[in-house]
């Protein structure tokens, strides 16, 4: 039978070609598919377009894939602090585009749910809306958005199990379950892989049908951008 | 004298009611969660995926797990909930958040805000910001009055890239509490000590004083 | 400090109004919610708009309201087997809207996520795409399908807390998360309503923004349509 | 022989390929689930919230909050996952649920299919076929060849109305199996013992034989 476990990130990532488009879930550096980037890095496919929320940092997440310019398109709604970023961004190497997050989020959504196109409030009067249709719906201006189109998604869970059912850990869910639907073919890593049955049916938060291929993943690094803490007492 | 940002946050924290749910914007914004008062129940969403935002973690409870919009580690309460990008944005533009407060650069006399773009400079991106001010009905602004070179933040005409048009409905400075209406911002509250006359002069867009005009 | 917590049905429904438009969760007889269908049907409010997927049998579920001629206009994907509907339906007491399951659950889904309006593929070239905005996107036909509206939403949990956070046990889930978020007002009822801290963050289905009202239930039948086994053996 | 529903089933469990997701509707459709070869791995979706079917309860584990689309109660199986309606449609017009199989009242040779509707009679809804019809690739319909009366299922243009336009790839009756082609229906297997006439004679609709023609 079929089966949808891999052993590793290689081979995980192996038919990702030059000029794909891909999907990469997380938010800052929390939830990020940390072995399949590696994995991307060593493979050295070029010219990719990436839709992601953020774009790492400089020595870390998507961070990795531009400092080896492998990346000719940011879909962002906020790339933040990455030097490598900014200069390839001024020198024209690589192009970016940005979009509302709650826009990013759901044209992630529609593309995992058969609706090519809706109508949403944000950007209406601003440069995002330029060249966009411009609807009213019940005296409110809307603005139509279009499904994402993804070769590829590569996401990152807590637990998975080799049915490919998922769950996913505190604000690291993020735009993964989203994403996870969205690509072609969805890959997805995990901290551990569990035997079918062991995930309660009732408390999935990604279902196994949307996932194509699925492996643990090792050494976990989940950087944190901003240690905030409060005192112990 | 003119407020510091712990005092705008404080002020803005009497704004709450009891069971608003609440988005922060980064800065002034988020010390208001400093300043709820203790007799109402506020809720606040990070849009990365949490409703029921805690406190920053001690050291041993740390977990890169769990941070806010800001990319800070946060911590949970009792009672919050985690969900994925999508419900989060259909939590805010669905206008279940009733209550969002930004930081901004500029604000116009119609309520337009400027928050995420300054033209020749590296442009980070707007999160979610564009979502949030043109969803909920009740968006603040913290900010202060003027900007570093002293000119004025509140504007006949938004001079930078706009993040949402008429969206704005009050403004807490350093100066005053103004709210947006239809003949231009209302002075209501200005700062002890502070002059009608400073806050009209630092005040490009038009502006007239409210009748019942008093001291923060 | 507010509190959600109602001690009942019949305050929980106390406002709704002749004319209103309330939707109501469950799928056939399963996650309906029963207590404030009795609490609607004591009330007696007349000239109801119920959007909800089925329409109950004659003695139980929406049936109730109907039996009393409370619903002047249902909003649904199959009303199955139900007599008293199929009589009120014939003489014209009672207005009937049928929309493709799907189709139902996304217009319930775009109103709780402001989104007015959105394309999907379901009923092009059918009598449901009659006076309705066709469009094409990547080369497929797809219908403009509009957010709904209701002044209330009705829906049954099994376990809620009292910031209104909700999980659903097996395919009782169905229309319920989805219409909670939908509601200009929604009221959830509960087979167990515990402290909040109980159910864990993780793993909760209905976040409580959605709700503004919640009671622990009573009683519930839960009605079988169709007991299928098999043998023991 | 014309075959019974079962052996209509039977046949059809041979369509399923390793891995399928697949939607079950009403009556013969069900009955494929009895046939899924072992040696595969198809997980049945249940559009009330269900993913990885199982059989019918034991009397004993009989769950009222736990029924199929079809308002049965049923059982769910390791791997199984719940989820709501929203959910549930994204599968299927997102087309992860990557195969349908349906019955009908009537199949036109375009690939049109009637099932939900008869003028004049109580209509009691479409529930998620015509999402169904409008979502997958791979629409399958099982039906008998004629109808009570003894006229054609499989014509020139549905007379009912429809519940899709140009969806269905494939459709298996008592008498045969028929693709629909640009050129209409293709016959390219039928019941042993029923000769190619008689399944002309009762096919409305323009009909072609493979040259690969077989028994089933």
């Amino acid at each position: 039978m079929i089966t949808k476990v891999v052993t590793n990130a290689n081979i995980a990532v192996q038919d990702i070609f030059d000029g794909a488009t891909i999907m990469l879930g997380g938010f800052g550096l929390c939830g990020i598919p940390e072995n399949s980037i590696s994995a991307l890095v060593s493979k050295g496919v070029k010219n990719l377009t990436c839709i992601s929320n953020n774009a790492g940092v400089d020595d870390f997440g998507i961070g990795l894939l531009l400092q080896n310019k492998q990346v000719k398109k940011m879909v962002s709604s906020y790339v933040g602090e990455n030097n490598e970023f900014e200069r390839q961004l001024l020198t024209g190497e690589l192009d970016v585009e940005l979009i509302p997050q709650g826009t990013l989020a759901e044209r992630c959504r529609a593309a995992g749910s058969g609706i090519p196109a809706f109508y949403t409030p944000a950007g209406v009067g601003t440069e995002i809306s330029e060249g966009k249709e411009i609807r009213e719906f019940n005296g409110k201006k809307y603005l139509l958005e279009k499904a994402f189109k993804a070769d590829f998604s590569i996401i990152k869970a807590w637990k998975g199990d080799s049915a490919g059912n998922l769950i996913y850990k505190g604000t690291a869910r993020n735009f993964n379950p989203i994403m996870a639907a969205a690509g072609k073919i969805t890959i997805a890593e995990v901290e551990e892989l569990v035997p079918v049955g062991e995930l309660d049916p009732n408390f999935i938060h990604t279902p196994g049908i949307y996932i194509q291929r699925i492996f643990q993943g090792l050494n976990y690094e989940k950087r944190i951008e901003q240690k905030t803490i409060r005192d112990e007492s | 004298m003119s407020l510091n940002k712990f005092q705008i946050a404080q002020r803005i924290s009497r704004e709450l009611r009891d069971g608003d749910y609440v988005n922060l914007g980064i800065g002034i914004p988020t010390l208001v969660a400093n300043y709820i008062p203790k007799n109402i129940n506020v809720v606040l969403q990070s849009e990365n995926g949490l409703l029921g935002m805690g406190p920053f973690p001690k050291l041993s409870e740390v977990d890169p797990d769990l941070i806010n919009a800001g990319k800070q580690t946060i911590t949970t309460l009792e009672g919050s909930v985690l969900f994925d990008s999508a419900e989060s944005f259909s939590m805010i533009r669905g206008g279940h958040v009733n209550m969002t407060i930004l930081g901004a650069m500029e604000v116009s006399e119609n309520g337009d805000i400027a928050n995420w773009k300054i033209p020749g400079k590296m442009v980070k991106g707007m999160g979610g910001a564009m979502d949030l001010v043109s969803s909920s009905d009740n968006i603040i602004v913290a900010m202060m009055h003027t900007n570093k070179k002293g000119d004025s933040k509140l504007l006949k005409k938004c001079q930078l890239p706009i993040t949402g048009k008429k969206c704005i409905k009050k403004i807490f400075t350093n100066l005053a509490v103004l709210e947006v209406t239809e003949k231009g911002f209302l002075l209501t509250e200005k700062a002890e000590g502070v002059s009608v006359e400073e806050i009209i002069q630092k005040t490009e867009g038009k502006i007239e004083i409210s009748k019942a005009l008093k001291d923060i």
